[in-house]
């Protein structure tokens, strides 16, 4: 086991994939020879050349275009988005093209790719350089959907993603680029579309995603230490393919659920959670489900602003103790 | 191989009760099919019946697809824009304009990497050159310099509106070659030899390491823009005028002074009608598909599930 | 009181607001010298000119772009998207732009601006011309989204958005186009973010959307023919502002809930209602608050396959008593 | 007026402690900023301090800006990359690439409509020429003849990438004009009086209805792309050779050679430099927002509710 740091964890899983397989290749915007914003990437073009690790033109539809047409082509292109804001100027192509093809031509082309992209908040960065849209990818049926929230994961997950068959958006979370963890060594997998219990309790269940995870189990730990509340905590991992299975066990057990989103609050995942209990899980709910997630809205650039608006430790606490009451 | 191209537009011309015909515009399909290697790729619009056809796609396959009958080539579920056959380089039609030019330099791209020497050709409509997609995917190409040919379908009109209208140039294609380094490029897209001359020459020159061509070639659409659209917005005379110029008549002539006989022309179009009747037929009879195909292919184990 | 057809109430809808308010103008692909291509914008430009109803060049992202500078410069502009599936090639212009601008400058200035599509399926368009979208944008903080089921909400809901100090998506189905019904004569204007109770009855409240509305009608008329079952059925309208009072009476009056949305599953309009539902009115519900949606897939082309897909009136009635049991 | 910009230009230098400076490029804005007309608009990207600053906008209101204190611009909502004074025409600094230029397009197109004789001045990088949105708002401006002047400013590189890596052409700007039917025009960014008669030019043929321009001005920023970046990608060579050619010292050489005192340029300095402490001293002590200002002002009421 080595230590790895989130940021870290990215670069190994990219570079284990493209030692097994010639046709894994990695573009995006200054991600080769400086090695990425968020020095996610950096080595990947010293070690695998100029050809196989590509710097772009500011031009995200070009760079999407392109991952999709050599994925349908024979080739399993990882793409970077710098800031998953950003995929707004290059929704089309991920939406209407890369998300239909393969269901409207009846399966006659599948599309292994991966676009990874820095997902959230807590960086103060603004409106523009901020969001959490996993549950705009969510929405649009087609896509694969990752979001790690441990260095492990990051590897093991990212490495998956490059594997699978299907377009896969593999969304980073900021915030969580400088944490670090034990991360297994040599060939590292971990399978899409398995929700991961990372504490178990009888009172009430917490689902979280990313950033919010570790929010979860710091507010678990308050919970039982503070107020005698057992919580189970599970991280979501993938939202497409949602595991069901896991969360439901847990739930059934529990009967109560909180969710923690880090996106703003309508039509996130945690909605789409939360209708799922309520139609297949009703009987055996004891309370309420509780959302919590940032208001709907924007978020601001200042630290004491952001700071307030995102979900915190206290938010979850505070939510999970009214339910329990 | 000029009878092959002959057949070829003959065969178009007979493609009917569709959504966005290409009546008019046949001798750029016909050019370039004959330009390109088998292994090449294709990528097209929803006005992408003629290019899908000559790559080799079954006339039954395109016309089921039309109906929404299960011998579709893609079962139904495409429509008429979205004709695609891999199998022969047709690798989809694309109904968000300026979409697929990005994907064809991916295909490009892979070619290049895969070191295949397949080329990429990406067909558009005039309207297209103004929308973001399109210069992102010539500087790209350029940039990368990818073996990807793209072919600027002028036929004058976006949907109901004039392109001159909508347009800061003359010539949306040929006028801005020049912002991705490249040759201006313009030609008549109603003569037949003169599109296949043009094609082979910017598909060997992608082969060969060149890089990508941006042509423009100028044609019409005798009919509306879709299905629903009576094209009234023309006036009468540059309709009359471009009929006068429609490409499939206009080469009968030339064949005919090549020295090819009236009767051998008139069995090629005989031929060619018998296919498409029977192709005709052979769809109507075919069934609606089966209704559990639409949970089907959305992603590469064949099932559409999203949760466990 | 005049019979119009949705599509008719288009242009009435923004001719009364030309008249009223030199500042109103139109812009969109087709839409000035041709009327559109659905023919719901003919004779705007032969009545107002053509500086106020003005052709554009296919460059979604300059439409609304225009639309945001004029709109923060002292228009009202008014832009037509042809099909809602093209919100994918400008959606950064929606949803970083205009959604956030606002309020990142701390109200310096104000977005008055209507952007129109038309949306969703049923006419055998193929999966890039026939989606349901409205999610997306409820899900992005700074928009308001109306969505009318009826020719005169059509006009009295588009009136009032041009109206609106804010920007507003406003979605017409596709497949409504061709409806009729009464309009009332002279101005017409009608508040947003009110949703409409169109039918009252005890056993279960149906919650629908745009063409989701009449389906939802006719499927209460077969519950209380057929089974027995009393049914209240709300049009939502608008999703942003959302009018929960309206929807949690009826819910706590009759306990049970089904949405009717015709987006694919995921994150849909109804798993916020449901979630919303779930947490706030949990006690008084007496069963599973159930969603019918398209499933979680692009719409096929072929008529038999779309019709198999869409939310069906019978599919509703199925779902309400399977509940009501 | 010369002193003015000298002014501006020296106030530039000691705006310090942000995300993405213009240090090298102030001439720019300098130029422009002169140039303008006070109810003329001007719309830029997070590399925007200085366009904001020289409209008028406060300096203790940007200073706070980037420091998130209830004092800045924006009240801390929007931070160093959205800049924005209405009330002085600085219509907002956007952080997505390309995306301000349809915007300015539309504040154009408002202003025409209005017959305001208003004129929207659009402030982007070398490396935003090659997004999309880049070209939809050329187009779109050259075919309405929009009062909008487009000023490209080269710096050389998009974040840490050579411009030359990924533009299919030399001069990103200028070499793109004819694409839209413009001139081409390449200026020196750091002659400030070159600048200035050159954004006279365009915004006066802008006012008197003649249309767009598309401005491609040579610069060089000192720093790195942002604070995080020390810009080791560039060879010492050019940054050598930049810095020789800083537009500060050569302005002030300028204003020597034409008579103005060292002492009087001392005099400025120093009151520039008390201004730029003054105002840091007062951000500095501005409180941080109140957090409820985060539920406020996403909609015109005030509010952000969206349910009943
Ligand atoms: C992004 C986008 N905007 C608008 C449309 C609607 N639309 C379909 S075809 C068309 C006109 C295209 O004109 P052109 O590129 O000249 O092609 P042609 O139809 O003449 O072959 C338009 C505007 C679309 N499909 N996609
Ligand atoms: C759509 C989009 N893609 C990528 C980025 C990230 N990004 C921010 S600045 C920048 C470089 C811009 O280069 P240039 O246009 O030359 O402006 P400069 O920073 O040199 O002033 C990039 C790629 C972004 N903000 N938006
Ligand atoms: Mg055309
Ligand atoms: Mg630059």
């Amino acid at each position: 086991m080595a230590q790895l740091s989130y940021r870290e964890a990215v670069s190994a899983a990219i570079s284990q994939e493209m030692r097994l397989d010639d046709r894994v290749v990695f573009i995006g915007e200054d991600v080769a020879a400086a090695g990425g914003v968020f020095k996610t990437t950096e080595g990947l073009q010293a070690e695998f050349g100029p050809v196989r690790v590509r710097d772009t033109p500011i031009a995200e539809q070009a760079i999407l275009g392109a991952a999709m047409g050599a994925a349908m082509t024979g080739l399993r292109p990882v793409a970077e988005i710098m800031f998953s804001d950003f995929f707004a100027v290059c929704w089309d192509i991920v939406v209407n093209q890369i998300a239909k093809t393969r269901f409207m031509s009846a399966g006659q082309c599948s599309f292994p790719l991966v676009i990874r992209s820095a997902n959230g908040g807590g960086a103060r960065f603004g409106a523009q350089h901020s969001q959490s849209v996993e549950n705009w990818a969510m929405a649009v049926p087609g896509l694969k959907v990752v979001a790690p929230s441990s260095p492990a994961d990051v590897k093991g997950l990212l490495a998956a993603s490059i594997r699978d068959p299907d377009p896969v958006l593999f969304f980073e979370q900021k915030s969580l680029y400088g944490t670090k963890g034990e991360v297994p060594d040599g060939e590292c997998v971990e399978p899409l579309g398995k929700a991961k219990v990372l504490r178990e309790g009888s009172d009430v269940t917490i689902v979280g995603l990313a950033a919010m995870v570790p929010k979860a189990l710091k507010a678990a730990e308050i919970l039982q230490d503070k107020h005698g509340i057992s919580a189970t905590v599970i991280d979501v991992r993938s939202l497409v393919p949602l595991d069901t299975t896991t969360i439901f066990e847990s739930v059934s057990a529990t009967g109560r659920l909180v969710t923690v989103e880090e996106n703003p609050r309508l039509c996130g995942w945690g909605a789409e959670v939360s209708s799922l209990v309520a139609e297949e899980l009703f009987w055996d709910l004891e309370g309420p489900i509780v959302r919590v997630t940032t208001p709907h809205i924007p978020l601001p650039s200042a630290d004491a602003l952001e700071d307030a608006v995102l979900p915190s430790v206290d938010r979850i606490v505070e939510n999970v103790v009214r339910l329990a009451d | 191989m000029m009878e092959q191209r002959a057949y070829d537009l003959f065969m178009q011309n007979l493609v009917k009760g569709t959504s966005h015909l290409a009546l008019g515009q046949e001798a750029v399909a016909a050019g370039f099919g004959e330009a390109m290697r088998s292994d090449d790729y294709t990528f097209c619009t929803y006005r992408g019946h003629n290019h899908t056809l000559v790559r080799g796609a079954s006339m039954t396959g395109i016309l089921g697809e039309l109906m929404g009958r299960e011998c579709g080539l893609l079962n139904g579920k495409g429509g008429s824009m979205h004709l695609m056959s891999v199998e022969h380089g047709a690798m989809g039609s694309y109904a968000i304009i300026g979409a697929h030019m990005p994907i064809a330099a991916g295909a490009a791209w892979s070619a290049q990497y895969r070191e295949s020497g397949q080329v990429a050709v990406c067909f558009f409509g005039d309207g297209t050159t103004n929308i973001g997609a399109f210069h992102e995917s010539l500087n790209f190409a350029a940039v990368w310099s990818l073996p990807v040919v793209y072919v600027c379908e002028n036929n004058l009109y976006m949907e109901y509106t004039p392109i001159g209208d909508v347009t800061a140039v003359k010539n949306p294609g040929a006028d801005r070659a020049s912002a991705y380094g490249l040759e201006p490029i313009l030609i008549d897209g109603n003569d037949v030899d003169l599109v296949y001359a043009t094609a082979q020459a910017a598909i060997a020159k992608a082969r060969d390491g060149g890089g990508p061509s941006l042509l423009e070639v100028q044609t019409y659409r005798h009919g509306g823009h879709s299905r629903a659209d009576p094209g009234k917005y023309r006036p009468d005379e540059e309709v009359k005028a471009w009929l006068a110029r429609d490409p499939i008549p206009a080469y009968r002539k030339q064949l005919l002074a090549a020295g090819v006989s009236d009767s051998t022309l008139d069995t090629i179009d005989q031929e060619v009608s018998d296919r498409v009747d029977a192709a005709e037929a052979t769809a109507r009879s075919s069934s609606p598909p089966p209704l559990d195909i639409a949970d089907t292919d959305l992603w590469a184990d064949g099932t559409s599930t999203w949760r466990t």
